[in-house]
């Protein structure tokens, strides 16, 4: 990227470089009315402006905050730099997060001003109120049935612009003048991490840190203001705001928003990114369809699809990664290419992906391969909201299953003692807001910022993770015990959805089990097997039997790694409802919360232990439209067969 | 399995509601285009221009302008021919009687005159509904039939009632060659299937389809059924009325009444039934189809080494024709096209089934 | 919701118009001559009134407009006129009517089954098949040529009633016998349908198919039979006319006029069907012996041959004064 | 909801379309006898009676369908008579119909696009030719309809044949089509039937926005009572093709008759 950016310090400044030197290029496009409505840098640089402008003639001052709440659309975007134009804040919130989960970081940020998508969420912040008296405004943006919303708090954007636009023709200078006031060391914006454990804390992110990142991943991946993306994930999420701000905003590159949740897919077919980003369960997902999808093709289809799934499995991978192969596998290659992987990439909306990114958890290897084996640039990366993403990736041609890749330029990686992963970069956070002690315990006087996270650089410089240090426990008989990496290597298996294992200070390892409903579901109709839904699947002996085939698999696999042979699973049971992040089992990035599962299903767990081969359990449920029932049922446990290292090896 | 759609986004409503939205789709037709115009004229016969491909794009455009009425508007019409007669004639008159009319001005005042010959035995189908309707238009058939073979004005008095015409002149350009004729109708044939297309994705063509899905609803919605009607039936009998003139001079050159007689009205309707109701592209594939049956009988059995007799040949036909409208009605209502977009569907969704 | 019209009156005011404009057309004509006219009319009409019989049955009982009613009596009459040469009528004709029976059975089985449930105008294109397949499959199996069924009565015209008109009145044998046959058809149909416990389920189907079936009428079997009684009609029809001018294609052509008939008659009325085909038979007739001239003196035609289309054009003045006929039912649509 | 309800009924208006004496027979059946009620502007209206009350064939008669023996209405002042449904959609009143009546052989798109027919202007010609002014006038009523898709919430469908979608969507393009009229009054039949739970909240959530955002004036039928007490301001029963009940639903649900008709149909 030849583009000179040195002294655009702040997004702001950033945009209207933008605005002058693309003008007319497409900043963002949002597939609404029926066709994708494009915003040219010139027309996003005049929204943030009046949107701007709005503010602070609604008294928005330089440190204060705006809560935005709402899914990807242009002005959530704009909203951001508006805020950031002033000096401000842009602290975005989850938009599925209920009302009480809002209330935290509108109380703890003290938020006086917030931008709200439509009246969902207009009703949730109203309906938070009373414990958050200090929000005095509120603006949305779709004006569909807040008609009789008399509340003072109240505005709709388009006014709010409308101020703006008179008060800048008043005083057009004030704008200007508050974004050259802008430095890098200000703070750009507030993440909010769901925390796997106790309260959300929000991460202080500031302009330096987030476009240092940014650019030095674009430059890595050679990103420019060609490439396309599609903001499919929600905003409050740093990803996806990285991807779909920052990034964009470093390089010009257009940010695409689908019309609906339902279109997403058909969206995506639409716009052909050519920058992706999805968690590895998107990833599962797809599979999973294509799969299922595939089965009911016909046999001709079905075959052509296997064979030429099998010569990219073998090769796929090495073309991607130009390594030379065989002319003959090359000319079959490129035929899959013509009959199956090219047609695949298209209706999967990935014809034109140069880079795809996984981060979040572990992907796995299978999954992995199967869409670099289609010719799918698909990466691994490894970052958190406190680093503003970009730590670790792996670069083009280097690209391994089961690692994280190489650090990214400007940042140092070290190890403690107990293998928990140290990382000094300049796109570190700030702070956790108004929570020293946190901020303290997580970043140390040198600079450091403790991951949490256990693992190891490998042969190649690429980072290993293995677990979460806090979650990496001791059998009773002191040997090694990684849950979350037994979890990862069991949710492989597509009729796994989620697994919680259990072992540490314990005499041998169990698990829980969340079957994948879609998968299982199939499967059991393939068989003829009748079903009356998840509770009744999951109890039934041939899932049972199915479930237990994959965990021998892993058991069989981990005995062939000695340090962690001994934490084979050895009893398991099917959970009787899908761990759910309503129900706080889950995180809102769906990571499982494992200590609190543990202590929810307690009953469960000393089941598990105490040898029974059946228990009761009585449990709550939160449905959608928020009703709690509650369902009763049997479950039952099963042992697993392990084996000896030895056998193992054979037996692998 | 062609298509790569990603990236095909579109951006304003001219460029969603344009003909051939879909990049893969221009490209195809791009290349029909070249072949019908640059590789055909070199490599087929003068059998087969002759038997097949002249004739082959009249009966298109007839069988479009019969679909546009039936297809379209659901007005069933079983005389059809008789329009396309009234075209013939209407030209063989003018031609006559003002030689000095561009044969291109004389197809449109042709077409014209059909259209207002149409739109009188449209009038029935306001006042009754689809079946009865049949018969109306059969009136038109039996009537202009006899108006033709016993009104010597409109043949100019010969003897036999059967009439001549000198090759199309255009621009100076005469018409003469079979290959001059295929290119020339290939033009026409284009420009009026550009026109229906239209016609049919305007706000025209969409109250004729309501009225055909659903009468008693499309009044409700404020359609006209009156306009809705005779419109189609106008538009209809323009198209076969060109199709006739085109049929007339390009492909008989002489003729006499029988040339359009119930059975070829009744070859438009299979056409349009086995190429596929409402739809312009089975227009085409019913008018391929219709063609190539009775050639593929003729030539089929002799080369299995079982020639038949030309009698057996026709009843043959006759009963292929039958049994396959029946055919097509119980397996596949909509005809060849339909089949052609499921096939186009399953390209684009390649190697998924659905 | 049905309303009765008096579709008789007016028939019968059309009929007497059709034949009183007659004599003003040619004052040279004797009454006789007319008379004459008039009954080579109502010969022509009785057949035509045999064939839209055939059609309305099919109409009214399975709401089938049945293109195809020419074809069949095309169809009956070559069968019965190349057994005819294998074997005594008596024994040919009831041979024929077997094939039309099964003739029926076939195209319940093939055609309006897998179409049941389908849009009136598809089962229409369906008979508009299947015509084309009867006229190829029968001129297939028994030949094209013109063929002769001898019913064995005397063809030479009997002289009647010298002492009304001066000349008398030229009638053929043959005709009575037709116009009896189709007499006593139409009243032993009549009877089918009153009496019979199948003719009166016939009836309730054809009222309300969805309620015949709910009270357990088998459709499918009901059809079997309309179609074959319809069948057996457009074989008489055929025998009479293949009798009277040949077994030929034109035939199918010549009973085409079934369609202005029933338009004339209703669709749904048996009556309407044998009145229509009466005025029709003595419209056309009159219209070409006393019309024709006029319009060939007036216009200079090649001919007149008006009779091809003045049956449809009555008709389709009629569909645009009284859609529903003389005797059909007019419907109310519910939205 | 009682804050929009009372929000509402500060806007609603003067008549503005009143049945008189309205009878109606088909044959020898009497669908329709003696009825006689107004409706006014902005309001809810919703006709209700056990099946067979004759609540469609006043739809029918109101727009145009069916032409009254007796009774006359008049809309916004002036008395209509025998006008053909198409005339009456021209003068503002637009319905949806209880057995769906979509266009089965276009796609959703166009069903909603048909709805603005009325509106189009461009002749023949242009349209054969694709002229500019025919293409703006396609685009400008594009917009308008896809306006409407948005408010319906109906994006993912626009392409697909009618034909293909579930029951509870159908009838939601059936909405769409009228509202693409900007009727003044909308008349809906039996919107609801045949719809689970969560749809009925659905449409009802609709009607009051639609009737909220656009003013429109609605007229509703329902058999099933419950549903429409809490939308509609003014209820009218009809039981035999007699009405039997006039008012506000709360006084609709005390008044003896309405509540004997409706133990008299099972429930």
């Amino acid at each position: 990227m030849a583009e000179n950016l040195s002294g655009l310090d702040t997004f702001p400044k950033l945009l209207q470089h933008h605005a002058r030197t693309r003008a007319e290029r497409p900043a963002m496009r949002e597939k609404d009315l029926g066709i994708w409505q494009t915003w040219s840098w010139r027309r996003f640089a005049e929204e943030v402006r009046s949107l701007a402008s709005g503010l602070a003639a609604q008294g928005f001052k330089r440190g204060d905050h705006l809560a935005i709440v709402g899914d990807n659309r242009p002005r959530v975007y704009a909203a951001m730099c508006a805020a950031q134009c002033l000096g401000g804040i842009a602290v975005p919130l989850y938009q599925d997060a209920a009302a009480a989960e809002m209330a935290f970081p509108i109380q703890n940020a003290a938020i006086e001003y917030a931008i709200a998508e439509d009246q969902e969420q207009v009703d949730k912040l109203l309906e938070i109120l009373p414990q958050c008296p200090q929000l005095a405004h509120i603006y949305f943006d779709e004006p569909r049935g807040m008609r009789h919303y008399t509340q003072p708090q109240l505005m709709s954007c388009d006014k709010l612009v409308e101020l703006g636009g008179e008060s800048h023709r008043r005083d057009p200078a004030f704008l200007e003048g508050e974004i050259a006031q802008g430095a890098g060391a200000d703070t750009a914006a507030m993440f909010f991490t769901s925390g796997t454990t106790g309260v959300p804390k929000g991460v202080v992110l500031t302009h330096a840190s987030m476009i240092d990142r940014a650019a030095a991943a674009a430059e890595m991946e050679g990103l420019n203001d060609a490439d396309v993306v599609l903001a499919y994930l929600p905003p409050a999420w740093v990803g996806q705001n990285i991807f779909s701000y920052a990034q964009s905003f470093v390089t010009g590159y257009c940010v695409c928003c689908p019309e609906s949740a339902e279109t997403v897919t058909s969206d995506m077919r639409d716009i052909g990114p050519t920058y992706y980003f999805a968690p590895p369960r998107v990833f599962e997902a797809l599979l999973t369809q294509v799969s299922i999808r595939m089965e009911d093709a016909s046999a001709f289809k079905r075959s052509l699809y296997r064979y030429f799934m099998e010569v990219a499995r073998r090769v796929g991978g090495e073309i991607l990664d130009g390594r030379n192969v065989a002319i003959l596998d090359r000319l079959m290659y490129w035929l899959g290419d013509a009959m199956v992987y090219g047609p695949l990439r298209n209706v999967l909306g990935m014809s034109r992906v140069r880079v795809a990114y996984t981060a979040g958890e572990a992907i796995g290897p299978d999954l992995f391969r199967f869409y670099r084996s289609l010719g799918i640039n698909l990466k691994q990366l490894y970052g958190s909201t406190e680093t503003s993403v970009f730590v670790c990736v792996q670069p083009n041609g280097q690209v391994k299953a089961d690692t994280v890749g190489p650090a990214v330029k400007g940042v140092e990686l070290s190890f403690t003692p107990e293998r928990e992963l140290l990382i000094r970069s300049p796109g570190l956070f700030k702070e956790y807001y108004r929570n020293p002690e946190a901020t303290a315990a997580s970043k140390d006087a040198q600079g450091w910022f403790h991951t949490g996270d256990a693992g190891y650089v490998d042969a190649d410089g690429h980072l290993k993770i293995i677990d979460r240090v806090k979650d990496v426990g001791k059998l009773a008989s002191g040997s090694l015990f990684a849950p979350k990496y037994l979890e990862n290597k069991l949710k492989f298996f597509p009729f796994i959805k989620e697994a919680v294992a259990f072992g540490h200070s314990r005499d041998r390892v169990c698990a829980f089990i969340n079957m994948d409903m879609e998968a299982v579901g199939n499967w059991a109709e393939k068989r003829g097997m009748p079903y009356s839904g998840y509770v009744d699947l999951a109890s039934r002996d041939e899932v049972y039997g199915l479930i237990r085939e994959c965990i021998e698999k892993v058991n069989a696999d981990l005995a062939t790694e000695p340090e962690i042979a001994s934490s084979q699973i050895q009893r398991f049971l099917i959970l009787h409802k899908e761990l759910d992040a309503d129900d706080g089992e889950l995180t809102r990035t769906r990571k499982v919360r494992r200590l609190h599962v543990g202590e929810k299903y307690a009953a469960l767990v000393d089941a598990l232990y105490g040898g029974k081969q059946v228990v009761h359990v009585e449990a709550q449920v939160r449905y959608e439209d928020g009703r709690t029932g509650s369902i009763s049922a049997d479950l039952k446990i099963r042992d697993t067969k392990t084996f000896p290292p030895a056998a193992a090896r054979k037996a692998a | 399995m062609f298509y790569r759609e990603n990236g095909q986004f579109k951006s304003s409503y001219a460029s969603d509601q344009q003909m051939l939205p879909i990049l893969q789709d221009r490209l195809f037709m791009a290349g029909l285009l070249v072949i019908a115009f640059a590789a055909v004229p070199f490599f087929a016969t003068d059998y087969l221009f002759l038997s097949l491909l002249i004739p082959f794009l009249i009966l298109a455009l007839a069988a479009i302008g019969l679909n546009l009425v039936v297809g379209y508007c659901g007005q069933i019409s079983l005389g059809h021919a008789a329009f396309m007669a009234v075209g013939a004639y209407a030209a063989y008159n003018l031609v006559l009687r003002l030689p000095q009319l561009n044969f291109l001005v004389v197809l449109v005042l042709a077409g014209l005159i059909a259209a207002a010959v149409g739109l009188v035995f449209g009038i029935p189908s306001l006042r009754i509904k689809g079946l009865y309707l049949g018969v109306a238009t059969l009136a038109a058939q039996f009537f202009m039939d006899w108006l033709f073979a016993r009104v010597k004005w409109f043949t100019n008095y010969a003897h036999s009632g059967s009439v001549q015409t000198a090759p199309v002149e255009v621009f100076g350009w005469i018409v003469d060659t079979p290959v001059e004729k295929y290119l020339f109708l290939l033009v026409v044939l284009i420009v009026f299937t550009l026109i229906a297309k239209n016609l049919v994705r305007s706000h025209i063509g969409r109250e004729w389809m309501a009225i055909r899905d659903m009468d008693v609803a499309a009044e409700v919605i404020g359609i006209r059924p009156v306009y809705a009607k005779l419109t189609a039936f106008a538009v209809s009998s323009f198209y076969v009325g060109v199709a006739g003139a085109l049929w007339g001079f390009v492909h008989l050159g002489s003729w006499e009444p029988l040339a359009f007689s119930l059975t070829l009205s009744l070859n438009l309707l299979f056409m349009i039934i086995i190429g596929g109701m409402g739809s312009l592209l089975g227009s085409y594939f019913g008018a391929a189809f219709i063609l190539m049956l009775p050639i593929l009988l003729n030539q089929v059995p002799a080369m299995l080494g079982v020639p038949i007799s030309t009698a057996m040949a026709s009843h043959l036909e006759f009963m292929i024709f039958g049994a396959l409208i029946v055919f097509f009605l119980i397996v596949e209502p909509h005809g060849l096209a339909r089949l052609w977009a499921i096939g186009k569907e399953k390209l684009r969704l390649w190697p998924f089934p659905h | 919701m049905i309303m009765r019209k008096h579709g008789p009156v007016l028939a019968l005011g059309a009929l007497l118009l059709a034949g009183l404009v007659a004599p003003f057309a040619d004052r040279s004509t004797t009454p006789g001559f007319y008379v004459e006219v008039l009954l080579g009319g109502l010969m022509a009409g009785v057949l035509y009134s045999l064939v839209a019989l055939g059609f309305a049955l099919i109409f009214k009982a399975s709401g089938v407009f049945n293109f195809a009613q020419g074809a069949m009596v095309l169809f009956a009459a070559l069968a019965v006129a190349r057994l005819g040469e294998q074997m005594p009528l008596w024994a040919a004709i009831p041979l024929g009517m077997a094939i039309m029976v099964a003739l029926a059975w076939l195209i319940e089985r093939l055609v309006l089954r897998p179409l049941v449930n389908q849009e009136a105008i598809a089962l229409f294109m369906a008979t508009l098949g299947v015509t084309f397949f009867l006229d190829g499959f029968g001129q297939t199996i028994w030949g094209s040529d013109i063929y002769k069924i001898e019913l064995g009565i005397a063809k030479e015209p009997v002289m009647v009633l010298q002492s009304v008109f001066q000349g008398g009145i030229l009638v053929n044998a043959e005709d009575f016998i037709a116009a009896v046959v189709a007499a006593a058809l139409v009243a032993g149909l009549a009877l089918f349908f009153q009496m019979t416990p199948t003719g009166r389920a016939l009836r309730a189907v054809a009222d309300d198919h969805q309620a015949a079936q709910s009270i357990g009428i088998p459709l499918n079997r009901m059809w079997v039979i309309v179609w074959s009684v319809a069948g057996i009609v457009a074989l008489v029809a055929g025998v009479i006319w293949g009798a009277k001018l040949g077994v030929q294609f034109s035939l199918s052509q010549v009973a085409l006029k079934a369609l202005p008939v029933v338009i004339l008659g209703g669709f749904t009325s048996i009556a309407g069907a044998i009145v229509g085909g009466l005025i029709i038979g003595v419209g056309e007739k009159m219209a070409e012996v006393f019309l024709g001239p006029i319009l060939v003196k007036a216009f200079d035609l090649a001919g007149g041959g008006i009779e091809n289309w003045f049956a449809y054009m009555l008709a389709l003045l009629f569909l645009l004064v009284r859609p529903e006929g003389l005797f059909g039912e007019k419907h109310i649509d519910r939205v | 909801m009682t804050g929009e309800s009372s929000a509402r009924a500060g806007r609603i208006g003067e008549v503005i379309l009143a049945v008189e004496g309205v009878s109606l027979a088909f044959g020898g059946v009497k669908a329709l006898s003696g009825v006689s009620f107004d409706v006014r502007e902005h309001e809810v209206r919703a006709i209700i009676g056990p099946n067979g009350a004759g609540k469609s064939s006043m739809l029918n008669v109101i727009n145009g369908v069916y032409h009254p023996q007796e009774g006359t209405i008049h809309y916004q002042g002036r008395e209509y008579h025998d006008m053909d449904p198409h005339e009456v959609a021209l003068s503002g009143i637009a319905r949806t119909f209880q057995s769906l009546a979509l266009f089965k052989g276009m796609s959703v798109l166009d069903n909603i696009m048909s709805g603005r027919n009325l509106k189009m202007r461009s002749n023949i010609l242009l349209q054969a030719m694709r002229l500019g002014p025919a293409l703006r006038e396609e685009i400008e009523h594009r917009e308008v309809v896809e306006g409407i898709i948005d408010f319906l919430e109906i994006q993912a469908y626009r392409k697909t044949q009618v034909g293909r979608l579930p029951y509870g969507l159908q009838k939601r393009v059936d909405l769409a089509r009228a509202l693409a009229m900007e009727p003044r009054i909308l008349l809906l039949d039996e919107p609801m039937a045949g719809m689970n739970m969560e749809e009925k909240q659905d449409m009802c959530r609709f009607i009051l926005d639609v009737n909220d955002q656009f003013g429109t004036t609605i007229v509703l039928i329902e058999h099933d009572m419950s549903v429409v007490m809490d939308i509609s301001d003014r209820v009218v029963v009809l039981d035999y093709g007699k009405k039997i009940g006039d008012g506000s639903p709360d006084e609709v649900r005390a008044n003896q008759a309405v509540v004997d008709a409706y133990l008299g149909v099972s429930h």
